[in-house]
């Protein structure tokens, strides 16, 4: 059985504490890709602010930690995505994927990613420096870099 | 009783993150409340009007405009998710 | 200038004071993809010995991370390898790349690692339960990963 | 004066992890040390006559067996490496 961890939060998280718990005991790890989302500065923009679908967001991470670690053979991974208002520079989200090999650690950090950005129910808020606020557009080369995994649950 | 869920810039523009309400008579499917939800106009008429902006969940799982819907599920629509 | 952090030492890391280094001061960066080699265990091994060249080691760890900037157009990244005696479970090297986007951090993490494993001087010698050593061959698979970017320096 | 270094399986081998030697006489290239080492004999012997288990470097760049030499470089002989 993969080890997974799903966590939903307002509080930062430590991509090292978080690997070393993803580790521990295990022996038939060789490489843990990982990827850090983070509030890219730019335009005038201050914060974001972020929002989900309590219950459903959950179990949408769930399945596609599941489908990953199907499909590349993983020992485990680690999915933390932060709600709330975020400033520049910030973390937004964590995946740690462990696998025997590397080139399997990466394609599923890659995958669950590109399902995360498009299928898990969270929403963000932009907020400038001038008072304005927007929601964010989705982005047509998210649903493109999804779209090249076929379906989720293969 | 329904239990209706609005998300992102559709809770900002409706000014309520949800409601409860009876299965209207009559229906059957997500299109039937979308047309409910519509007749009421104002903003609702505006949203609803334009379902491709819009997605469905039913039961916490994504579906289709023409999805079944029954007494007591959970129905929330959200624009597309931008989250990671 | 691409912030670039390269390091061979003994001692352990962790990959999240690291980010947080790497990040420190930057508003541009949108995303920090990560790789950590582990020790990984089976048929009987105990610990790697990890030797390196000082010197042209760290030269080839600078050509390539500043290889990787160019190419990717990274806002940064680190490059940290262990040497010594490392038991089944440990980590053994980290890439942190720093992009604006997120493919961009993913594609120079696999670039980093694909060279370091083939034009780095670093040298694995395995240790098994009963005794016996040997020096681990190169494989072919490394050789084919690397051959995929063409030339270090494009 | 040549610095020579031994890395992995060859400084296991060799015994020693390196050696300074003067240029020999019309050694030009790594090919003509590889050949005085060669004539060494032994375990020298051995290992530089199969110089395709060998990687070169001069003077901490990866070089090839046909690569010059001069007085005072410092020539590294190891296995293909296996980091990262």
């Amino acid at each position: 059985m993969p080890r997974i961890t799903i966590r939903v939060q307002a509080e930062v998280f430590d991509s090292g504490h978080e690997t070393t718990l993803l580790l521990d005991g295990q022996e038939s790890v060789g490489g843990v890709a990982a990827f850090t989302g983070i509030v890219r500065g730019g335009d005038g923009l201050c914060a974001l602010e972020l929002e989900h679908y309590p219950g459903m967001t959950e179990s949408m991470m769930q399945r596609i930690a599941e489908s990953a670690c199907a499909r590349f053979g993983l020992v485990g991974c680690t999915v933390i995505h932060r709600v709330g208002r975020l400033e520049v520079g910030m973390p937004i989200v964590l995946v740690l994927c462990a696998a025997a090999h590397r080139s399997a650690a990466f394609d599923a950090t890659e995958f669950m990613m590109d399902w995360l950005k498009t299928s898990a129910p969270f929403w963000k808020r932009e907020e400038f420096g001038n008072g304005r606020s927007a929601w964010v557009e989705p982005r047509a080369q998210d649903d493109a870099a999804t779209a090249r995994w076929g379906t989720l649950e293969s | 009783m329904l239990r209706i869920l609005y998300f992102a810039w559709l809770r900002d523009r409706l000014g309520r993150s949800g409601e409860t309400l009876d299965l209207p008579q009559g229906a059957r499917s997500v299109q039937d409340l979308v047309d409910q939800l519509r007749a009421r106009g104002g903003e609702y008429g505006e949203i609803f009007a334009r379902p491709e902006l819009i997605r469905v969940a039913v039961n916490q799982s994504f579906a289709a405009i023409s999805a079944p819907i029954a007494a007591n599920d959970e129905i929330a629509f959200f624009p597309p998710v931008t989250g990671g």
